[in-house]
């Protein structure tokens, strides 16, 4: 019973950790921009649905039609003015990924302002669905299971797009080589904004479910920043599949260590098991060996 | 320069240091905050570069050890004399830089960065569990007498220090050596330099300056805990303050440094509620404007190694087998690359290797040269068995290689390539030195030439050059002929000519069967793993096998 | 079908191409000979629009200007560039750069049967077709990047070192198939350091020297012209033992 | 108002000569006409949530109240509050820099604190150095006694950690002995110092009461699931729940216990509890939580100047450190203005010595330490009443055992 009141309560915060994830996979590990001010889109999304919740009584799961479709618009015009220029300026990838990291370190501070002077430093928390639930014995938040269920349906959705489809498949051809990808007639330009754009539209989602259940304030998009780097990184680059993996894996090994061994290790228990991946698979669980 | 000049520069130089060194003497406490900031982020950065400019590993793990200095300080600060607070503040970034760096540095790209930023974290929550569970206490408090202006020298001390060694580092070979693993950390290792442990040195090197700025600075907020310490921030300044400046110099990081201090102060006291969205903004449009740092608007100031190196005397001696490759197999999970080959090479020889594409023999060469272990079987050179040395141990011996696609370190210049090669070697074989040997292979007025700007066969010469500047006995040279045209071809079968006749023995990988016939003595001829031929060139061209599986019904 | 006119192009200072003028017609085999670094990878790109020539440059494909399109409409137009080292997507598989190739719109109707096509012209590659394209060797990848190009179903193939690396048995099948590609109507223009093997196949040559056109004339021609022969033959084929 | 924004505009404009500026804000102080008061606060970083209810809301409150009033009063002149503000991000060597350049740069005749224990500490030896007055309110330490004794200008207003601690086990002890909880507590804390210093001070005033501790975990700071460790707590069987959380974790605490339908006699979590936000979101749940801090609700004092915080914040102010926020800072006029004129030494001395009257009645410190704070707070009808140490005046009876989650 231990077992199953450790392993459906990891998957549900590991679901939240995919989920936070899942914008990140298609920014970097597509879009190859490295985006640091993640976080904070994904906080303003949280501040988008707060807003939206608390002034016009519209829920997030109904907030989620309009966040997302402004987050990609955002994220698009963010892409097709600013970063799209570096893109084209860096004479290679370590170059260009210099140039995000700076640029994106800026956008960083804006966001950040912007919430600041909108909301300022406080701290925000509404309820919704926060209705227990209980499998097998293990009582579970329905909100923490909306963002496990997004989690799952998005992830998996995304992840036959990228594989199954043909402009899945193009989005992937970009990551491996650009210049090949103008050879077969993909508009690179436009399909990595694309990319870069729809992983700002799974921020937003990410953004707007975890306001469900989280308390947040516009200083904490660091956190869910490097958060979703780890998932990212231990996934293996690009790799949605991975990603997914990764996140409950965290979110297992993290309620275990809770229940098992002393709460107060959590967070050192999923940095060693990340550290520890990464020892073993330098790139990664599914991530290509280097060649 | 003209003598007056000269003095009037010296005299101006000494002048700003006497200003410098005197500042907390005239400057108010705020001032002399504000220089205490720029002093502790320059040395930050400055370590910082040190390490990730040059192998443009990006590291996170700034802050683990200033944390764990700044913790050392707290611990020890207030029972033991200064001196021995920072020699042991230094002694804990070593230790845990020399453990970390170790796992760490055969990461590579974003999966370094992130990994050492989780390695911050995770130090950070395991002094965080120990102070909870064993010390039963989370802050420490350090009461100092450290004033301003002490704490101002002893920054300024520091700074000193951090740039003599930066200097003294990037005028040593060790320098060039972290340039050229940058480069191509691959190239470097079969040029004889021993990546792992170069990498390893630098990185505990700053790392050290890390931990000895965190103990510094540690007395000057009375209280430390792990939220302090470990803040991230910090890392990520540093970061964005060094490749803002241009992380690829000395004097790079500081022109980040001071700027974003400054930056960051008038803003937040101009505009404190609207701060992060000006500066965000300032950022983002230094950065569209100044896409190689502040230091591109100096020009790139690098280190440039002279190209030439005093030549070692050479005592050759002669075996009668140089190479003895004696049932070499290797295989990838399962799938058997190379089966159970052997041959023999004498002194002054040149072998072919010919075989359909994919027949394994780019991966014996890989097995020859150390990019790859053998699964099995022995391979000696010159009577030193081979088998589980590392690519840099083989290039050091005398064994040197090209690679299929050209590999030159790309923005380090022509003669730099060859200088690198040079750098380690403990061969006794050709004794040419580097601008003869750029002669020698029609590069001669290419020297300060950045080497990623050759033409793909100006790259090819370059890379035989880097090979021969092993004072190698022994080439790999894996289809350095591919790509030719016949006239070019002809200028490069006189020049692997020219080097046997130098008493250099070669084995080469070939799809140009006039190289083959015109060259070599013996020739290998692979398929699917295993040796299917072996002979002369007239004898293995007419073997059926060799024609079936390789050349075709007809000769091309 | 392609008529390029005044194409110059400059690396920086240094003129990598001036002033260079061709032209091929439909179902021809077009060699371009040159020592390496005159400019002959230059000239593909910019058709290709990869590389942006100096303007004045006149690149007309059917009778349309394509010298201002960007590289993927070039595609869509019907010409497709097999680059030097061979530029497939090593981390995807055979079939999903062949399905790539069929990304232009052009390209879209009957795809199946090109696809049947090209696995009948590369029969190794439909036994590979889930396999990664980085972990087989040059030749096969050399056969997924002139397959996937030919999955755009262009007009005009341009082609930059084909047969780089290839063991003698197998850039004679890629030459073998380049005849095939031809006989199906489709143009090819050739780079190639193998310049016996292309004077073989190609119909016509044009010789190009430190970026400048350096004459040009049928194949036939060519490859008895003593000239030629020292200049882009080597002395190397006369020690070539007989066939 | 348009005199400081068009210094701010030629301030930005003149970015480009930094220097120049850096230099600029060494205004020559009129102490004539108004009295400076600087502050740096955590506008960005870790800390800008606490700081922004707590604090700064607070000092733009009582400026505001004291310019309406005319301004403090300096010998038979009342002069008006002139603010410098700067963001020090949460990070102490920020703070320490902006403590500098408001007294030598801005010249600023007094300088409110920083938010949060560390910073407080961080900046305690330059305005001890300096000799500003040091009103270290949002500190918590139990090093408050002698960090008091070494820096004369300081004052701590907040209690100890035992303290607090102690209070809550004076507390639950006599509900023991009268009977209405029984002698089971599971406590976590956060792994910091606050946490710790009041778990261990929890740990042995418990002990001192007959209390078993069933459970007793610390969690790091950032944990985003504390359900599996609420389990174990409930696993337990306690009589009472303590938690010694931060806000973001108080309030999940809050939302998981009801969740799992875990209703202890006693509910005791915070810092966080205290929020508006925290009625705001739990609303008739947070009936008969217990947490830090607390108020006398009923004295018009607090109950006009939550009314002036709500008018002037558009916020309600938290029930805990928010008041003690206001009233140091009226001790602080108090001070300038019995002293008379802006003699910093002269002031600090008198807000260590004098008697104020301030929203929270009357102040007299000892030994630089404010002596009656309130450790345990509860919800009643949707106000934060003060519980202990029930020897205050104000102090309400606890409502034990807490109603079940709704």
């Amino acid at each position: 019973m231990l077992l199953v009141d450790i392993i459906l309560p990891g998957l549900v915060l590991g679901g939240m950790y995919a989920l936070i994830a899942l914008g990140l996979t298609l920014q970097y590990g597509v879009a190859r921009i490295m985006n640091l001010s993640y976080g904070e889109s994904l906080v303003a999304a949280a501040f988008g649905a707060f807003s939206l919740y608390s002034g016009l009584g519209l829920g997030p799961l109904a907030a989620l039609l309009l966040a997302v479709p402004v987050a990609m618009l955002l994220n698009w015009l963010l892409y097709r003015f600013l970063l799209e220029r570096l893109m084209r300026r860096g004479k290679d990838r370590g170059a260009q990924e210099i140039d995000s990291i700076l640029v994106t370190f800026g956008a960083l501070f804006v966001i950040q302002g912007a919430m600041l002077v909108a909301f300022g430093g406080q701290y925000y928390s509404y309820s919704y669905l926060s209705i227990p639930l209980t499998i097998m014995g293990s009582t579970l938040a329905v909100n923490r299971l909306v963002a496990l269920l997004f989690a799952a349906v998005v992830g998996g959705a995304v992840y036959l797009a990228l594989t199954r489809t043909r402009i899945g498949t193009a989005v992937r051809a970009i990551a491996v080589d650009p210049n090949a990808a103008r050879l077969v007639g993909i508009d690179v330009a436009a399909l990595s904004g694309f990319a870069f754009a729809f992983g700002g539209g799974l921020v937003a989602v990410g953004g707007v479910l975890v306001s469900m259940f989280l308390t947040f304030n516009a200083a904490m998009g660091v956190i869910f920043t490097m958060k979703a780097l780890v998932v990212v990184i231990m996934g293996g680059v690009g790799n949605v599949l991975g990603a997914l993996v990764a996140g409950l894996l965290l979110g297992v090994v993290e309620t275990a260590v809770a229940r098992l061994v002393d709460p107060g290790l959590t967070l050192a228990a999923t940095y060693a098991l990340f550290l520890g991946v990464l020892l073993i698979k330098p790139t990664g669980l599914f991530g290509r060996a280097a060649s | 320069m003209t003598g007056p000049l000269r003095a009037l520069l010296w005299c101006a130089a000494l002048a700003l240091a006497a200003a410098v060194v005197t500042y907390p003497r005239y400057a108010n406490g705020y001032y002399l905050a504000l220089g205490i900031s720029v002093l502790y982020f320059t040395i930050l950065a400055t370590a910082w570069a040190m390490f990730s400019g040059p192998t443009r590993y990006i590291s996170l793990a700034t802050v683990a050890f200033f944390g764990l200095g700044a913790y050392t300080a707290a611990v020890l600060g207030e029972t033991m004399p200064w001196p021995v607070v920072l020699l042991a503040a230094a002694g804990v970034g070593v230790l845990t830089a020399a453990i970390t760096g170790l796992s760490t540095l055969r990461l590579s790209g974003i999966y370094f960065v992130i990994f050492s930023f989780g390695l911050a974290e995770l130090i950070r929550q395991l002094v965080i569990w120990y102070e909870v569970n064993i010390h039963k206490s989370v802050g420490r408090y350090l009461f100092s007498a450290v004033t301003q202006d002490i704490l101002y020298w002893q920054l300024l001390g520091l700074t000193a220090i951090v740039f003599l060694v930066g200097w003294l580092l990037g005028r040593s070979r060790y320098g060039l050596a972290l340039r050229a693993i940058g480069a191509d950390e691959t190239a470097a290792s079969h040029s004889g330099i021993d990546a792992t442990r170069i990498k390893l040195g630098v990185f505990i090197l700053s790392a050290t300056f890390m931990a000895m700025t965190g103990a510094v600075m540690a007395p000057r907020w009375t209280y430390i805990d792990p939220a302090i310490a470990f803040n991230p921030t910090i890392s990520f300044q540093v970061v964005i303050m060094a490749l803002l400046g241009g992380a690829g110099s000395l004097f790079g990081p500081v022109l980040g440094v001071v700027p974003l201090v400054l930056l960051f102060e008038v803003l937040t006291a101009t505009l404190p509620n609207h701060f992060s969205i000006v500066l965000g903004i300032i950022f983002v449009l230094i950065v569209m404007v100044l896409p190689n740092g502040v230091i591109g608007l100096f020009g790139a100031g690098r280190w440039r190694v002279p190209a030439g190196h005093p030549a070692t005397a050479s005592a050759r001696k002669m075996d009668a087998t140089l190479l003895a490759v004696d049932g070499v197999s290797k295989s990838f999970s399962g799938l058997r690359a190379v089966e159970d080959v052997s041959f023999t090479v004498a002194p002054g020889e040149i072998i072919g290797i010919i075989g359909p594409n994919g027949s394994g023999k780019t991966t014996l060469l890989n097995t020859l040269s150390g990019a790859l272990r053998p699964s099995s079987g022995t391979i000696r050179f010159s009577g030193t068995v081979l088998n589980g040395l590392r690519a840099h141990q083989i290039a050091r011996l005398g064994l040197a290689r090209t690679f299929q696609l050209v590999r030159v370190m790309p923005d380090l210049t022509v003669a730099e390539n060859v200088a690198a090669a040079r750098l380690f070697s403990t061969s006794n074989g050709s004794d040419a030195t580097g601008r003869e040997l750029l002669d020698l292979v029609g590069l001669g007025t290419m020297h300060e030439a950045p080497a990623g700007e050759l033409t793909y066969i100006d790259q090819k010469r370059l890379e035989l050059a880097r090979a021969l500047a092993l004072q190698p006995r022994l080439v790999l040279l894996d289809e350095w002929l591919a790509g030719l045209n016949p006239s070019e071809l002809e200028t490069g079968i006189a020049l692997i000519a020219k080097l046997r006749e130098r008493g250099l023995t070669i084995i080469m990988v070939e799809h140009v069967m006039d190289a083959i016939r015109a060259l070599c003595g013996h020739c290998i001829v692979m398929n699917a793993g295993s040796v299917i031929a072996r002979g002369t060139p007239d004898d293995v061209l007419a073997d059926p096998k060799v024609v079936a599986a390789y050349l075709g019904g007809d000769d091309a | 079908m392609l008529e390029v006119a005044a194409l110059s192009h400059f690396y920086g200072k240094h003129q990598a191409l001036a002033d260079v003028g061709l032209g091929i017609t439909k179902g021809e085999i077009v060699a371009i000979l040159g020592a390496n670094g005159a400019g002959k990878s230059t000239l593909l790109k910019s058709i290709a629009g990869l590389v942006r020539p100096v303007p004045g440059a006149r690149i007309t494909f059917e009778g349309q200007s394509i010298g201002e399109l960007p590289a993927h409409l070039i595609v869509e137009r019907g010409i497709a560039l097999v680059p030097e080292g061979r530029g497939v997507f090593g981390e995807l598989t055979v079939a999903e750069n062949l399905q790539l190739g069929a990304y232009p719109a052009r390209a879209r109707a009957g795809e199946a049967d090109r696809l049947a096509r090209i696995l009948q012209l590369f029969p190794r590659l439909a036994e590979r077709m889930t396999q990664a394209v980085r972990t087989m060797s040059g030749g096969e990848q050399q056969m997924v990047a002139i397959g996937r190009a030919l999955m755009s179903n262009p007009l005009l193939l341009l082609l930059d070192e084909p047969s780089l690396g290839l063991s003698p048995l197998l850039s004679r099948e890629v030459f073998r198939a380049l005849a095939q590609i031809r006989a199906g109507g489709v143009g090819v223009l050739l780079v190639e350091q193998n310049a016996r093997a292309s004077l073989d196949i190609a119909d016509r040559v044009y010789l190009i020297e430190s970026g400048r056109n350096a004459g040009s004339g049928p194949a036939a021609a060519m490859r008895n012209d003593p000239e030629i022969q020292r200049a882009y033959l080597g002395k190397a084929r006369a020690a070539s033992p007989p066939h | 108002m348009f005199s400081a924004n068009r210094r701010t505009l030629l301030r930005v404009t003149g970015l480009a000569a930094v220097a120049t500026a850096l230099g600029s804000f060494a205004s020559a102080a009129d102490a004539q006409e108004k009295i400076r008061i600087g502050y740096a606060i955590s506008k960005t970083g870790p800390y800008a949530g606490g700081a922004g209810i707590t604090t700064l809301p607070n000092y733009e409150l009582w400026v505001k109240d004291v310019n309406a009033a005319g301004g403090i009063k300096l010998g038979d002149k009342k002069l008006p509050i002139e603010v410098v503000e700067y963001d020090d991000r949460s990070s102490s060597e920020e703070a320490v820099k902006a403590i500098e350049r408001l007294a030598n740069q801005d010249k600023v005749d007094f300088i409110l604190p920083p938010w949060s224990t560390g910073l407080n500490l961080a900046v305690g030896p330059t305005l001890n150095r300096l000799g500003y007055p040091h009103l270290a309110v949002t500190s918590v330490t139990d090093k408050a006694p002698e960090l008091a004794k070494r820096w004369s200008n300081a004052t701590f207003w907040l209690g100890t950690s035992a303290q607090i601690s102690e209070g809550l086990a004076d507390l639950l002890g006599k509900l023991k002995s009268e009977g209405k909880i029984g002698a089971n507590i599971a406590m976590v804390s956060i792994a910091d110092q606050f946490g710790i210093e009041l778990s261990a001070a929890g740990r042995e005033a418990f002990k001192k009461h007959g209390f078993t501790l069933t459970y007793d975990k610390t969690y790091p700071m950032g944990a985003q699931d504390l359900q599996p460790l609420l389990k174990d707590a409930i696993a337990s069987n306690p009589d009472a729940f303590v938690a010694f959380s931060y806000p973001p974790d108080t309030i999940a605490l809050t939302e998981q216990a009801q969740l799992l339908k875990f209703n202890p006699k006693v509910f005791y979590v915070g810092v966080g509890t205290a929020f508006p936000l925290y009625k705001g979101k739990f609303a008739a749940n947070s009936e008969g939580v217990m947490g830090i801090g607390g108020w006398n609700a009923d004295s018009p004092q607090l109950k006009d100047y939550l009314a002036r915080h709500k008018a002037a914040t558009g916020k309600e102010p938290d029930r805990w450190a928010s008041s003690i926020t206001y009233a140091s800072l009226q001790v602080l006029q108090q001070a300038i203005e019995k002293v008379g004129k802006l003699d910093r030494a002269a002031v600090a001395a008198e807000i260590r010595s004098g008697t104020f009257d301030t929203i929270i009645g009357k102040v007299k410190l000892k030994d630089g330490l404010l002596q009656d704070v309130w450790s345990v707070g509860q919800w009643q009808n949707g106000e934060f009443y003060a519980l202990a140490p029930a020897s205050l005046p104000g102090a309400r009876a606890p409502v034990v055992p807490k109603a079940q989650w709704q």
